[in-house]
């Protein structure tokens, strides 16, 4: 191994997560603890990173997911010398794909990004790629770790698989830049923006073809056994995800809030392996006992808040305890809404296809993917908020989904008419914080909760008869001598 | 012969007189709300200082904001972009600093110069106006101290506050949000001079800085911001032998020099 | 302090010229003379500020003529250096939305059908007997209406086209086809339609990539959107009549073509603002008109030479229809001779293949996919690339301002690739981030595109 | 009962002190980094003012970014809340309030019982803001009480059209030097706030009965053009709209 320490963004990541991965399970265990247990003598972001990941309601669970999160990390840090390809792919890709070929294994670019946004350096990253004069505007999610592609000594995949033409211009238009830049193949999986089954037609020749370029390029037949045993898998995953969606409606909600990023970090990265299955489990369980003992880690519930599309990721995690502290139940965000469907795996035919219903169906390409972004966002979206019981809406206004920005005022309206709920529009970015910085993101969470969402619960406060009042009377102006 | 360089931004006006080559003398004033004002003003307190008639000065070159309306009212014979002019400048004061980082009012530039002191290249910010002369200048407002203060205040700072902010008038928030809760005005001003040297620094990563850099503009006086960006972009800043913050004049006076043919 | 040895090479290279090039703003208008006899006959020292460039060459200043009040009262800066009737009569009408073909149109019991993207084949409306209309916002910048729908971070452009549609400005417009030209554009229509619902509104998906499944999705869509026109204004297109359209549109394709080929020559003969008019006037004119009226301006430019500039420039980059900006920069002395604009040459670059030979739908499927030159397609970046410096070489430009609006995400990135390749290759590029419709921001432009032409130098 | 209301802003702190729903007395002040002498002094400014004894002021109520920096407070509350309490209370027939803050812009949907049903603050930029406008009249060395007399010389209309403030402020620098009038341009200034104003106001759909609150709401040219472009029915805020939120916070104080 060498000593120095590495520059890039995956290589420091996968060099850390690969040492926790030579820990025994129990080892990991106790090591957490005692991690949590020195947290209050370490940095205070720091802190509250682990005191997220670590807290006893989550830790089981948060443990089998960073453990599945080493295993992927290495794999891909292994891959040349166990003779594998590694293939760059978006956050809204069934990664179940590419684990279903033995000689590739599948990096998602977002969830490095998240990852290096937990540990505080994704700024770094971000700023190697607007030294290239790249536009301040793209996604951070992207950016940060494409920028230490392109910026500095890590580890470069060998093809890039695009699954955003149809949901997201920039993150298309990044990984062809990246593509471009490394000299890379790049392959895609697009969108047409089309419901009426011409569409998905479309979009099912599309994989097809992305299979056969893979096959081609990677030298490896996908054979029906393959897409079996991991697919199979994949419908355990599918099971578990229904398991606590179900187990969000339960009031007080007995999942504890960093549960939607686990549960989407799985669904990004590992779906349809071992691993991903003994994370769900994990949550599973934990959400179980939880309901049992009607466990919620503040005195009560005030708000049930859902997210519209992401959350915030730069401040270690912490925010998702901090809204737990207050009595903030994150019941997910857009990123969880996938809806994955069982695979009929009887055939080829059938399994490929159930790939597609998958791909069509992930976060983004489902939601501002449709043919119109805000009818398929916004029935989502009021889908979710009934089912999950939310009492209110917050859009977390990440800069560069400008396809969410140009119709969120549509899905506030359709909201308010059809539900009644409110929606909080913030806007800061989720991988940086330099957008805006958490304590005003918290304040204004704080005073939208107080004002809008939790006002009925709380003591009223009536003012006296209501009339219409002279403030002042003629004689005796206000403010004399105030200035502007 | 005479011949003179006014250069009129956003915040300050300078003007240069150069004699035989030679700086004859320099003027820095705040500018006035009109350009011409400025300029009248400027070029009147220099001639007096140093004894001269304005009409002794025969070719005028006018640069900045202003660098337009000056030729159109026939108070310069000539404009040339600050760009050119402060490359140019700087170039002739230390020709082996080939990187010119010139931080204006309104603009921050980074200019490559050749090896014969042609304008090779430029960078400016065209993103969010952050990373300016107005920026600190609205920071040592909130601060209370004067521009020139905020460099040396910044120096003896071990923490310096972070400024999540990008955009100017949320800074001087977050300034005062520092300040109302009681943190050291050196932490604030180590705060504002390293996020100023940030927001300089992508913007000069896009045009490779040479090893020796010069700094240009009223910044160049601000010791910490100057700290930083040696520290961030391993390079070394030189020091210009005349006041930084009168090289876009001084290009000027020499591409007026020029002009004239005496060059 | 004396001045080291070897300054005045320097300044040489550096390469400033007598700013002279505060160009006239206004169009000449003097009935029964062409621009260039007027020229010949120009009076020297007469039109003091708005002298001409081409004073340097000795032709001297001369009056403005009569005309010129009328196109001041009318509420816009024309891009012309010179007039000649046509052209100014072309440069005025393409200054206003609803120009008076449009009106008259109108008037004439026509309809008009909106869209934006230029993956719309405007054929299949013209075979329809309606007449295409490219939405544009010609500087609009005042945008509060659309500025409660869509956000601070959505591109400039289209909330001026949304501000447009909600004021009532694009009330003429019988129906829309919408395109998912990018995330912005869709936001756009769909905000424009929940707030004010279109009588006809298509949406055309365009494929992302052009391979042959694709191709076939589009053709297919096209054959929906024929479809859709006929069932809402009631009408039957023909075969023979897409044809001839098709034909039409292609006649159109190559005058616009002579015209930047006019402009690309060693003496353009067009300006790049005359030439981004000319182009907004043939996208807002029914098919008779356009066809018309470039030949008007062909004609009336044959043999007219601008002289004197001091740099050729290629502009590049994302949708912009602002006249006011290529003025800024030309008045500057950088004379924009070629575009690679999406309100400019990508437009019309790609010929169609008019020779009746197969199904009309499939032709159009061919050029409009295959051939589209935009950052939208995430496929052909080398075609694209080349296609700017094929450009660049073919009007021997100086150098090249590639420009993008603030969010503008597809333009944004590939103007840094762009960038990229051209420095490669030695040419300068100058890269601006821009709010659509600032026109006063032209100040800080301004010295970025002077600086960049004092880089540049240009012809001495 | 008589109350105090304090709202630590941004930029200004304001105090106020009622008698019931009477306003005795309100002060404005411009606050710099030595604020907790400054709040002393403005308290007991405003107190004095009204002619009292601090012992007879039964509650004091804090609110603003700064709520935490008052001392001897009773109570804090939200500025939402104060705004949406004295326009609410005061204003029984609007809908809407806007309220323009030294750096943010907050559309207040209210209730029929007047109280905060919801509420949403501008984007990420400050221009539309308070600060922005004062940012741009520096620049043109007026100051903020003096622009309405200025703006009422212009003769044309200028647009200025940058939404960044730092880049308006170059736009406004071009202007001058295309010399363009000081009146001309502060028009546009006041304009383009207004635009932004008019934009926030527009996200709750329209609204037919409406307030303005804040600092920038005393600039009547501002305002003049809101009301143009919003329609509907203005209901001027019935005291300095500055003090809003200092009397809905003193108002707040009399609600137990």
């Amino acid at each position: 191994m060498k000593l120095s320490t590495p520059t890039g963004l995956f290589n420091r990541l996968s060099l850390q997560l690969a040492l926790l991965n030579r820990l025994p399970a129990p080892v990991l265990d106790k090591a957490g603890a005692l991690l949590l247990a020195i947290s209050p003598i370490l940095p205070a972001e720091m802190a509250s990173a682990l005191g997220t990941f670590l807290a006893p309601h989550a830790r089981p669970a948060s443990l089998a997911f960073i453990k599945m999160t080493a295993k992927w990390a290495t794999d891909a840090r292994n891959a040349s010398r166990n003779g594998k390809k590694v293939l760059l792919v978006p956050f809204n890709f069934p990664c179940e794909l590419i684990h279903a070929f033995d000689s590739a294994t599948p990096l998602t670019s977002e969830v490095l990004s998240t990852l290096a946004a937990a540990v505080g350096q994704g700024e770094q990253y971000w700023d190697m790629a607007m030294g290239l004069g790249l536009p301040d505007h793209l996604c951070s999610a992207n950016t940060i770790e494409l920028g230490s592609m392109l910026g500095s000594e890590d580890f470069k995949p060998q093809a890039i698989i695009s699954a955003a033409p149809g949901g997201c211009d920039v993150n298309s238009k990044i990984h062809e830049f990246v593509a471009h830049h490394l000299g890379i193949p790049q392959f895609f999986l697009p969108k047409p923006p089309d419901d009426s089954g011409r569409g998905r037609k479309q979009y099912a020749l599309y994989l097809h073809a992305l299979i056969a370029q893979l096959e081609e390029f990677l030298g490896e037949e996908l054979t029906e056994d393959k897409l079996r045993r991991v697919l199979t898998k994949a419908n355990r995953c599918t099971e578990l995800y229904y398991e606590i969606w179900d187990l969000h409606k339960a009031v007080p909600c007995p999942v504890p809030n960093i549960f939607s990023l686990l549960l989407y970090g799985t669904r990004f990265t590992m779906w349809g392996t071992d691993e991903a299955i003994k994370t769900l489990e994990a949550m599973v369980k934990v959400c179980k006992e939880r309901l049992a003992r009607k466990a919620y880690p503040a005195e009560k519930e005030v708000a049930r808040c859902l997210w519209a599309y992401t959350s915030y990721y730069f401040d270690f995690m912490g925010f998702f305890s901090w809204m737990e502290e207050r009595g903030y139940t994150h019941l997910g965000d857009g990123l969880d809404l996938c809806f994955p469907s069982i695979v009929d795996t009887s055939s080829r035919d059938t399994m490929i296809e159930g790939i597609a219903e998958a791909a069509w169906n992930m976060p983004m390409t489902r939601q501002v993917g449709g043919e119109s972004m805000s009818r398929s966002w916004t029935e989502d979206v009021i889908y979710a908020a009934k089912e999950l019981k939310a009492d209110c809406v917050i859009y977390c206004g990440h800069h560069s989904c400008k396809q969410t920005w140009s119709v969120v005022s549509i899905l506030r309206s359709e909201l308010t008419k059809r539900t009644g709920l409110p929606l909080l529009i913030l806007q800061g970015d989720s991988w940086m914080k330099r957008m805006t910085p958490m304590s005003v993101l918290q304040q204004e969470i704080d005073e939208f909760v107080r004002n809008v969402v939790a006002k009925k619960s709380l003591k009223p406060r009536k003012l006296k008869d209501r009339r219409k009042s002279q403030l002042v009377s003629e004689d005796n102006p206000p403010a004399a001598g105030s200035s502007v | 012969m005479l011949f003179a360089g006014i250069d009129i931004g956003s915040l300050t006006a300078e003007a240069v007189v150069l004699s035989d080559g030679q700086i004859l003398g320099s003027e820095i004033i705040s500018v006035l709300p009109h350009p011409l004002d400025s300029a009248k003003e400027v070029l009147g307190r220099l001639c007096s200082r140093h004894g001269i008639k304005p009409e002794d000065i025969c070719y005028t070159v006018s640069t900045g904001y202003g660098r337009e309306k000056l030729q159109a009212e026939g108070l310069a014979q000539e404009n040339i972009s600050e760009i050119s002019c402060h490359g140019l400048g700087a170039w002739t004061l230390c020709p082996e600093a080939r990187t010119v980082i010139d931080i204006g009012g309104q603009d921050a530039k980074v200019i490559k110069i050749g090896a014969a002191g042609e304008l090779e290249n430029f960078v400016m910010n065209d993103k969010c106006a952050a990373g300016t002369g107005h920026f600190l200048e609205v920071m040592s407002r909130t601060l209370g101290v004067s521009l020139e203060e905020l460099g040396p205040l910044s120096l003896g700072s071990r923490k310096p506050v972070e400024m999540s902010n990008r955009c100017t008038i949320y800074v001087e928030t977050e300034v005062i949000h520092y300040l109302q809760r009681g943190v050291s005005k050196k932490d604030v001003a180590a705060g504002i001079n390293r996020a100023m040297a940030e927001r300089v620094l992508a913007l000069a990563r896009r045009v490779n800085p040479e090893r020796e850099v010069m700094l240009t503009g009223g910044v160049a006086k601000n010791v910490a911001v100057k700290n930083e960006l040696e520290r961030m972009l391993n390079v070394k800043v030189v020091h210009a032998p005349v006041d930084p913050q009168i090289i876009g004049a001084f290009g000027a006076a020499l591409f007026a020099r020029r002009k004239a043919g005496a060059g | 302090m004396k001045l080291p040895k070897g300054e005045d090479k320097v300044l040489g290279k550096v390469g400033v010229k007598k700013p002279e090039a505060l160009l006239p703003r206004l169009p000449q208008k003097s009935p029964g003379i062409s621009h260039f006899e007027k020229a010949a006959s120009a009076v020297p020292g007469s039109a003091g500020r708005l002298r001409r460039i081409e004073e340097e060459d000795g032709a001297g200043d001369r009056e403005p003529g009569p005309g010129l009040g009328a196109v001041a009262e009318a509420g816009f800066i024309a891009p012309g250096w010179f007039g000649g009737e046509e052209m100014d009569e072309i440069i005025k009408q393409s200054a206003v939305i609803e120009n008076e073909h449009v009106k008259k149109w109108k008037r004439d019991g026509g309809r008009v059908v909106g869209y934006i993207c230029l993956a719309t084949p405007t054929e299949i409306m013209d075979a329809a007997g309606l007449l295409p209309y490219r939405v544009r916002a010609l500087g609009n910048s005042q945008t509060e209406m659309a500025d409660a729908r869509l956000s601070r971070f959505n591109c400039s452009f289209c909330r001026s086209c949304l501000q447009l549609g909600l004021d009532g400005t694009y009330d003429f417009l019988d129906g829309m086809i919408e395109t998912n030209g990018c995330d912005h554009l869709r936001g756009m229509i769909e905000n424009w339609h929940y707030a004010k619902p279109f009588a006809f509104l298509h949406y055309l998906k365009v494929p992302h990539l052009a391979d042959p499944s694709s191709l076939k999705y589009y053709e297919e869509d096209l054959r929906l959107y024929k479809q859709a026109i006929e069932n809402h204004f009631d009408v039957t297109i023909t075969e023979a009549e897409l044809w001839n359209q098709i034909q039409m549109e292609d006649r159109v394709r190559e005058k616009l073509k002579t015209i930047y080929e006019m402009r690309e020559r060693a003496e353009p003969a067009f300006t790049g603002a005359e030439t981004l008019s000319l182009f907004l006037m043939a996208t807002a004119a029914p098919a008779a008109i356009r066809e018309k009226l470039l030949d008007q301006a062909i004609a009336e430019r044959k043999d007219h030479k601008i002289r004197g500039y001091k740099a050729r420039l290629l502009l590049g980059g994302s949708a912009t229809d602002e006249v006011d900006f290529i003025q800024g920069i030309e008045s500057m002395g950088g004379l924009v001779v070629a575009d690679t604009l999406c309100y400019g040459s990508r437009a019309f670059w790609p010929r169609l293949n008019p020779a009746k030979a197969g199904d009309p739908l499939q032709v159009l499927a061919k050029t409009y996919l295959e051939e589209l030159l935009c950052p939208r397609m995430f496929q052909d970046f080398p075609r694209r690339r080349d296609y700017v410096l094929a450009a660049v070489e073919r009007a021997k430009a100086d150098g090249v301002i590639l420009v993008h609006n603030k969010f503008c995400d597809v333009h944004g990135v590939d103007n840094v690739a762009f960038r990229l390749a051209l420095e490669k290759k030695g040419i300068p590029v100058l890269q601006l981030e821009k709010e659509y419709g600032a026109s006063a921001d032209i100040g800080r432009m301004k010295t970025r595109v002077q600086a960049f032409l004092e880089r540049i130098g240009g012809p001495q | 009962m008589i109350t105090a209301g304090c709202d630590i802003g941004s930029l200004f702190a304001k105090a106020v002190i009622l008698d019931g729903d009477q306003l005795l007395a309100g002060r404005v002040l411009r606050t710099t980094g030595n604020i907790a002498d400054e709040i002393n002094g403005l308290v007991r400014a405003v107190i004095q003012e009204a002619g009292l004894e601090r012992e007879r002021v039964a509650c004091l109520i804090g609110t603003g970014n700064g709520a935490d920096l008052l001392p001897g407070a009773d109570g804090v509350e939200d500025v939402v809340s104060c705004v949406g309490a004295a326009s609410g209370y005061y204003l029984p027939e609007i809908q809407l309030c806007i309220d323009v803050g030294g750096q943010s812009t907050t559309a207040l949907l209210l209730n029929p019982e007047g109280e905060v049903a919801d509420f949403m603050r501008n984007d990420k930029c400050a221009s539309g803001s308070g600060r922005f406008l004062e940012v741009m009249s520096e620049k043109l060395k007026i100051g903020l009480a003096e622009i309405d007399r200025t703006v009422a010389r212009s003769q044309n209309h200028i647009e200025i059209s940058n939404q960044c403030g730092v880049f308006a402020e170059s736009e406004v620098i071009t202007h001058l030097n295309n010399g363009e009038s000081v009146p001309d341009i502060l028009a546009g200034v006041c304009a383009s706030v207004a635009r932004m104003v008019t934009a926030q106001g527009r996200r709750f759909g329209a609204a037919e009965h409406y307030t303005l609150t804040g600092g920038v709401a005393k600039i009547q040219t501002v305002a003049r053009i809101i009301q143009e472009k919003l329609g509907g029915t203005f209901h001027p805020f019935p005291s300095d709209p500055q003090l809003a939120a200092a009397i809905g916070a003193a108002l707040l104080g009399q609600s137990d």
